[in-house]
């Protein structure tokens, strides 16, 4: 059952990419995906904090005694995710006010403890970073799709880089209830059953 | 002091932590199939919530800003909240067994409950003074219970109803989920 | 053939319907040329040397399958036993048929008439197949006694009349049979239960009379039971355990009449409703088929009718018109096929008409989502599922005509089966232990 | 007991790496930090009001103290006159807190303008206060007089269509302001005579 | 064995009282038609058939869609779609354009009710939802002053309910109870005729279409909350009549808070149901950032029906 490098990669795309088929993480999820940039900026800082985590516990692993383990990864991950904090008010201030209380929360995002735990301390350093690149990037794809749903009809727009682009034309009226909170809800909802159409195929 | 009730008012119903704020929605899913461990989680989440937000503003206040650590607030914060999961598990087993029965189990998973951590900045990064916070941890946590214990009621009555397939479980759960948040919206001007 | 009031603002109320001021004695059946006979026996009990195909038996011979005391019927003509096969009840329960095919002149069986005394031994080796099924096993308990018998004079079911019946037109068999019974039982409180207007001009006859409303389901068991208690019986108590015995009233007057003229009645009345909802008495041998019963009124049967045995809310629908009248058959309703109402699968809409008119205040509407799901544990731990009564009101007022009265009694018939099926484990794994 | 000592040697070291590269990544980023957050969060709304400028106002600001708080002062400087402050005031939105910036003209002392700066109003309906220049441009050459309000109160300012909350609470920002300017304009004109 | 007639077997019981459920909805829209053809159709003319006739369609159209997408049995002929097609067209204005009732009516059907299993298994009002979701989306199209500009009738169309939001009591001094009744007041398609939807309201309480415990104490909570509120403070805040004559109280009372599937059943439950109903109408009215917070209020008592239920009388012979 060993997987190749490559898997480890392409399963965190499709067959176990977050949050739906893994359902975890789901309030970042939901939180700051009303536009793509965000949806992406989260996305990416996610990845990074789980990618750095992910080597360091897999490289720290032998070390680590197991009754700490928690704790350890608990330090390492907020460590991380103050770095990211940090760079990220440094230079990409706007996007950082966007995503708001969300950036230190991914230290309890489960997704990050959860790779640390399952994967990264039982294996080698290449596959857990592997494993981290692979869920990191598919559950920033997972941010900007369901941010490009949202933004879409809500707003009539997509944003990939500062500057909304307007799809609809002016004539359209926003389906503003996409971009508050329970059209999140409603859409991330729909989407999963659109997900789970396409696998049952 | 009714600047302390509407404080609590807006956390309840209007910034309600899970609904409009989005934290803490994996407990949310996870628990609230069933009444029982609902009422379970929204209990241990305002037992936790209340005494990790007096400390970590305890904290923040007194060493953190004094000694201009304010960038060690993550890590500060998610240690205390972990350590303090611990240590209330370990005393309820050994003092109050009986309490320990019913939130035993939901404990554990409070440290990874980003309404927890979140309420706990939100407190800091508002400036909320020691009542001020005190009293918004507690209404975040109760806002919490309040949201958890109406969406399991509605949850048992859609567990039985011909939910299609693909829809089952999670997926009807967010859109339900969703039409909570729209309700709350109705207090909305309310302070 | 009763429909939903103009006004649905409060609980609708359905009547029992009087016995007519001018109704005639019953029609007496001509004696059939076979009868069946239902035993509750399971087939695999049934003892060969008891009684065997080719038998010959007279009118009013008890004809034993098995050891066990009820295990017996009371052959209702003289001839030959011309099969005895495995009969499958409602609801799981085995019953051995017993066919007697008439032959010859009918003559008399002596075996009760020699000993023709109110004990409690004579009554449960004899009496036990009279009309209206009277049962003495109660009594046999000496670790619960009974302290009150009570007589029913209501009609379990809408439309049926014959306990009604019994109550105006032989209330002196009642009355001897109320004096057999104390003789037989040694209990000494009898409480008649009748209808409100059937109150009047009883005179003495030996018991206390209790009114009941006139409105269905007054008259099943379990209210009647409540009403002479004063208080509502736990539902994890049987009648058993609260001292109390149940007879209807036809049973009581068979009783009577079987010791006044030494010989058993066999003659069940039943109250027929044809398919214009015109009722008529019938007088018809215990055995008999219901196809001769049709055939004596003149009745013809066409494809796609249905036949209920008992009343239109609690009764069974047959299979087959060869089906024999019982001892506890009071009524043979017809339906003609355009009246059938059918059940749908439509969800439940939560309209709240049942959960209105449960006479035992059920949370109906959610109690039918968890049958409908199987989950019959936690329908009856969380929505009273034993609290049922079984007058079917709930499935008569359903909007979305969903066969609820249905699902509660395979509900609590697979919860009973769910629990025998625990208690044989648990036995077999003792047992195990204890080979060891 | 070996156990325990890896324990807590493995959880110090942790600690200490995490906490030195995390030092290392703050001294880097401080001021950098900083202006960012004067450049995105006030920049905009501080640009808008003193557009013209000849100076950069985020650079030329000061702090006073008085009573409840600090206030910043960012100056414009005009034809070489440094006689245009920007200042910070708060009303209360639908959403929550609105942040205002208001322009005063020291010597006329009156309005030059007022913008938003952080809120979490309704996109699209209360987030016309930030986005629509129409309606805080109302306040333009106003004078600061002790109330401001929407004219549906019986005040002086059209409300944003469908957003009267919102527009409620900029008029009670922009009265805010007027207040505190009235009550430390002593000392801005000191410092604005320092600043010369 | 000469007569061997294949027979009907089935349970008992063998009666049935005859009531259907298109029946059911079939009398709820009879109930609803003397608003809609008095009040709607006549006063706001052929922009309201219009509205009334798309949306309708269109809800059953979905409703056909839907079936056939999840393979179910079509369900168009209980009649549930047209209502709840007939019942949103109810509450929106009468110039709506053609894209908000198509969508309105997909949110209802759709998202409202089919996802949850289709008729009985939706645990909020599919109508109610709908709106409130596009009163969310579309302040603008909700507003009625600007949506019926072009009316001109013989009485004051300034939407009375906008009119005590921006000017308090103050601003409906003109406004007569009796211009209310009779219809002459602005309003959604079938929410303006107060004696149509009175009637209909009493049909069905009368007929026990809809469970009258409900809607009575959906108007008592209404007028006792308003009451109190009045007598605090008259100036800001109106008297009772005018709020259950107005917006959608009536509509609300007696055909949205009434939707079977998303009711308690149950003596008290239905009354606390109803009186939180009419409170929160009032509260979310006179305190909350709505001009007519009853579709809101109606998601709120939906909301908190599952708990309610748990309020029930103890069954008979329950061993505790």
């Amino acid at each position: 059952m060993a997987k190749s490098i490559a898997q480890e990669f392409t399963k965190g795309l499709w067959e176990e990419i977050p949050p739906f088929r893994l359902v975890l993480g789901l309030c970042p999820v939901l939180a700051v995906t009303k536009t793509v940039e965000n949806g992406i900026g989260m996305g990416l800082a996610t990845t990074f904090v789980l990618v750095c985590s992910n080597i360091l516990v897999s490289s720290l692993r032998k070390i680590i005694p197991g009754k700490v383990r928690i704790a350890c990864f608990i330090i390492i991950i907020a460590t991380f995710v103050t770095v990211v904090e940090l760079v990220m008010q440094a230079f990409t201030y706007p996007l950082f006010l966007k995503l708001g209380i969300f950036i230190p929360l991914i230290v309890v995002n489960c997704i990050v403890l959860g790779r640390s735990e399952a994967f990264a301390f039982k294996n080698g350093i290449v596959r857990s970073l592997a494993d981290g690149l692979g869920i990191g990037i598919g559950f920033t794809l997972a941010l900007a799709s369901l941010g490009a749903v949202r933004e879409l009809f809500g707003n009539g727009t997509l944003t990939i880089w500062e500057t909304p682009i307007q799809i609809f034309g002016p004539s359209f009226q926003p389906f503003t209830f996409m971009v508050e909170a329970p059209g999140a809800f409603v859409c991330l909802g729909l989407m999963l059953c659109l997900m789970n159409l396409v696998g049952s195929k | 002091m009714g600047d302390y009730v509407l404080l609590a008012i807006s956390c309840i119903l209007i910034n309600n932590i899970l609904l409009a704020q989005f934290l803490g929605n994996c407990p949310f899913l996870g628990t609230s199939k069933k009444m029982e461990t609902a009422v379970g989680m929204a209990m241990a989440v305002v037992f936790v919530l209340v005494m990790a937000g007096v400390i970590t503003w305890i904290l923040n206040t007194f060493v953190l800003v004094t000694l201009g650590l304010e960038y060690l607030r993550t890590i500060v914060f998610i240690l205390v909240i972990a350590s303090l999961v611990q240590f209330v598990e370990m005393f309820l087993k050994k003092s109050i067994p009986a309490l320990y029965a019913g939130l035993g189990i939901f404990l554990p998973l409070i440290t990874t409950n980003c309404a927890v951590m979140g309420a706990c900045l939100i407190n800091v990064n508002e400036e909320y003074n020691f009542m001020q916070a005190l009293v918004a941890s507690f209404s975040y946590a109760v806002g919490f219970g309040l949201a958890l214990i109406l969406f399991a009621g509605v949850r048992e009555k859609i567990l039985l109803a011909r939910v299609p397939k693909p829809l089952q479980d999670t997926s009807i759960a967010l859109v339900t989920a969703g039409i909570l948040s729209l309700t709350f919206f109705a207090f909305k001007g309310m302070v | 053939m009763i429909k939903r009031s103009f006004f649905g603002f409060t609980t609708p109320r359905i009547q029992y319907l009087p016995i007519p001021g001018n109704v005639t004695a019953p029609a007496v059946s001509k004696q059939p040329e076979n009868a069946t006979l239902l035993v509750p026996c399971p087939a695999g009990d049934v003892d060969n040397q008891l009684a065997k195909k080719g038998d010959r038996v007279k009118t009013g011979q008890k004809i034993s399958l098995a050891a066990a005391p009820g295990a017996y019927g009371i052959a209702s003509l003289s001839g030959t036993l011309s099969s005895i096969d495995r009969f499958p009840g409602e609801a799981g329960q085995e019953y051995t048929a017993v066919t007697i095919t008439a032959t010859g002149e009918e003559a008399l069986d002596d075996a009760f008439s020699s000993k023709c005394e109110p004990t409690l031994e004579t009554a449960t080796a004899f009496l036990g197949c009279l009309p209206g099924a009277p049962s003495f096993e109660a009594f046999t308990d000496p670790e619960k006694p009974i302290h009150t018998i009570i007589v029913s004079g209501m009609d379990a079911d809408l439309l049926v009349m014959s306990a009604q019946y019994t109550l105006s037109f032989r209330l002196e068999e009642i009355k001897a049979g109320i004096a057999n019974l104390k003789a037989i039982t040694g209990v000494e409180n009898i409480v008649l239960a009748t209808a409100p207007d059937a109150l009047h001009g009883f005179g003495e006859i030996g018991a206390s009379v209790v009114a009941m409303e006139a409105a269905y389901p007054a008259g099943l068991p379990r209210l009647i039971v409540q009403k002479v208690l004063g208080e509502e019986i736990p539902n994890d108590k049987g009648f058993q355990d609260l001292g109390v015995s149940f007879f209807t009233a036809e049973a009581v007057a068979s009783i009577g009449r079987a010791f006044a003229d030494k010989q058993l009645p066999l003659e069940k009345i039943i109250t027929f409703i044809d398919k214009e909802g015109n009722r008529s008495l019938v007088s018809a041998r215990i055995g008999t088929p219901i196809a001769d019963i049709f055939k004596q009124h003149d009745i013809r049967l066409k494809e796609k009718d249905r036949i209920i045995l008992g009343g239109p809310m609690t009764g069974h629908s047959i299979f087959s018109a060869q089906y024999p009248v019982q001892p506890n058959t009071d009524a043979i309703l017809l339906q003609d096929r355009e009246d059938v109402s059918l059940t749908s699968d439509y969800p439940c809409i939560n309209c709240g008409d049942c959960v209105r008119m449960c006479p035992a205040r059920i949370q109906i509407n959610l109690l039918v989502r968890f049958l409908e799901a199987g989950l019959y544990e936690e329908a009856a731990e969380a929505y009273d599922l034993d609290a049922c009564l079984e007058c079917g009101l709930c499935s008569y007022v359903c909007v979305s005509k969903i066969p609820i009265f249905q699902y509660i009694k395979l509900a609590k018939h697979e919860l009973e089966r769910m629990a025998m099926e625990e208690v044989a484990a648990e036995e077999t794994a003792i047992e195990e232990t204890t080979d060891e | 007991m070996r156990e325990m000592i890896k324990m807590v040697v493995v959880l110090v070291i942790l600690s200490s790496f995490s906490g030195g590269l995390l030092a290392a990544v703050r001294n880097s980023t401080k001021d950098k930090i900083e202006l960012q957050q004067l450049t995105f969060v006030k920049g905009p709304a501080i640009k808008s009001i003193l557009d013209g400028a000849s100076n950069d106002p985020i650079v030329d600001r000061f702090n006073i103290e008085y009573e409840g708080g600090t206030a910043s002062f960012y100056v414009g400087v005009f034809d070489g006159q440094p006689d245009r402050v920007a200042f910070e005031s708060a009303g209360k939105g639908f959403g929550g807190d609105l942040g205002l910036m208001v322009g005063v003209d020291i010597k006329a002392d009156k309005i030059i303008g007022v913008g938003v700066t952080t809120h979490s109003e309704t996109p699209g309906i209360g987030s016309k206060a930030k986005t629509d220049p129409s309606f805080t441009r109302q306040f333009e050459g106003m004078d600061l007089i002790d109330s401001f309000q929407v004219k549906t109160d019986g005040g002086q300012v059209d409300a944003i269509s469908g957003a009267t909350i919102t527009s409620r609470g900029v008029a009670f920002g922009v009265t805010q302001a007027g207040a505190l300017y009235k009550a430390l304009k002593p000392q801005i004109e000191a410092k604005l005579k320092e600043f010369k | 064995m000469n007569s061997q007639k294949k027979l009907i077997v089935s349970h008992a019981p063998f009666l049935h009282n005859g009531s259907k459920i298109s029946e059911r909805h079939l009398h709820i829209i009879y109930a609803a038609l003397p608003a809609i053809l008095l009040g709607g159709l006549f006063r706001f003319g052929i922009p309201a058939i219009g509205v009334v006739c798309l949306s309708v369609s269109t809800a059953m159209l979905w409703e056909l869609i839907m079936n056939r997408a999840m393979q179910r049995p079509v369900s168009i002929g209980d009649g549930n779609a047209a209502l709840i097609g007939l019942l949103f067209a109810m509450l929106l204005p009468a110039t709506a354009p053609w894209w908000l009732v198509i969508t309105g009516t997909f949110v209802a059907i759709v998202i409202g009710k089919q996802i949850f299993g289709g008729i009985g298994g939706n645990a909020f009002n599919p109508v109610a939802l709908s709106i409130a979701i596009l009163m969310v989306s579309w302040k603008d199209f909700f507003d009625f002053n600007a949506m019926l500009v072009n009316y001109d009738p013989d009485f004051i169309m300034a939407y009375p309910l906008a009119a005590l939001k921006n000017f308090g009591v103050s601003g409906i001094e003109k406004y007569s109870i009796g211009d209310f009744l009779v219809g002459r007041q602005s309003g959604g398609i079938g929410a303006t005729f107060g004696i149509g939807l009175i009637l209909g309201g009493a049909y069905l309480m009368i007929r026990g279409f809809i469970r009258w415990e409900i809607s009575l104490a959906y108007l008592a909570g209404v007028f006792v909350t308003a009451q109190l509120f009045n007598l605090i403070d008259p100036v800001h805040y109106a008297d009772p009549f005018f709020h259950i004559f107005t917006g959608y109280t009536l509509i609300g009372a007696f055909f949205l808070a009434t939707e079977d599937s998303s009711s308690p059943v149950n003596f008290i439950p239905m009354l606390i149901y109803g009186a939180a109903g009419g409170l929160m109408t009032v509260l979310i009215r006179n305190i909350g950032a709505y001009i007519d917070g009853t579709v809101l209020a109606i998601l709120v008592i939906n909301l908190i029906h599952p708990l309610l239920d748990k309020i029930r009388p103890k069954a008979m012979g329950k061993v505790v």
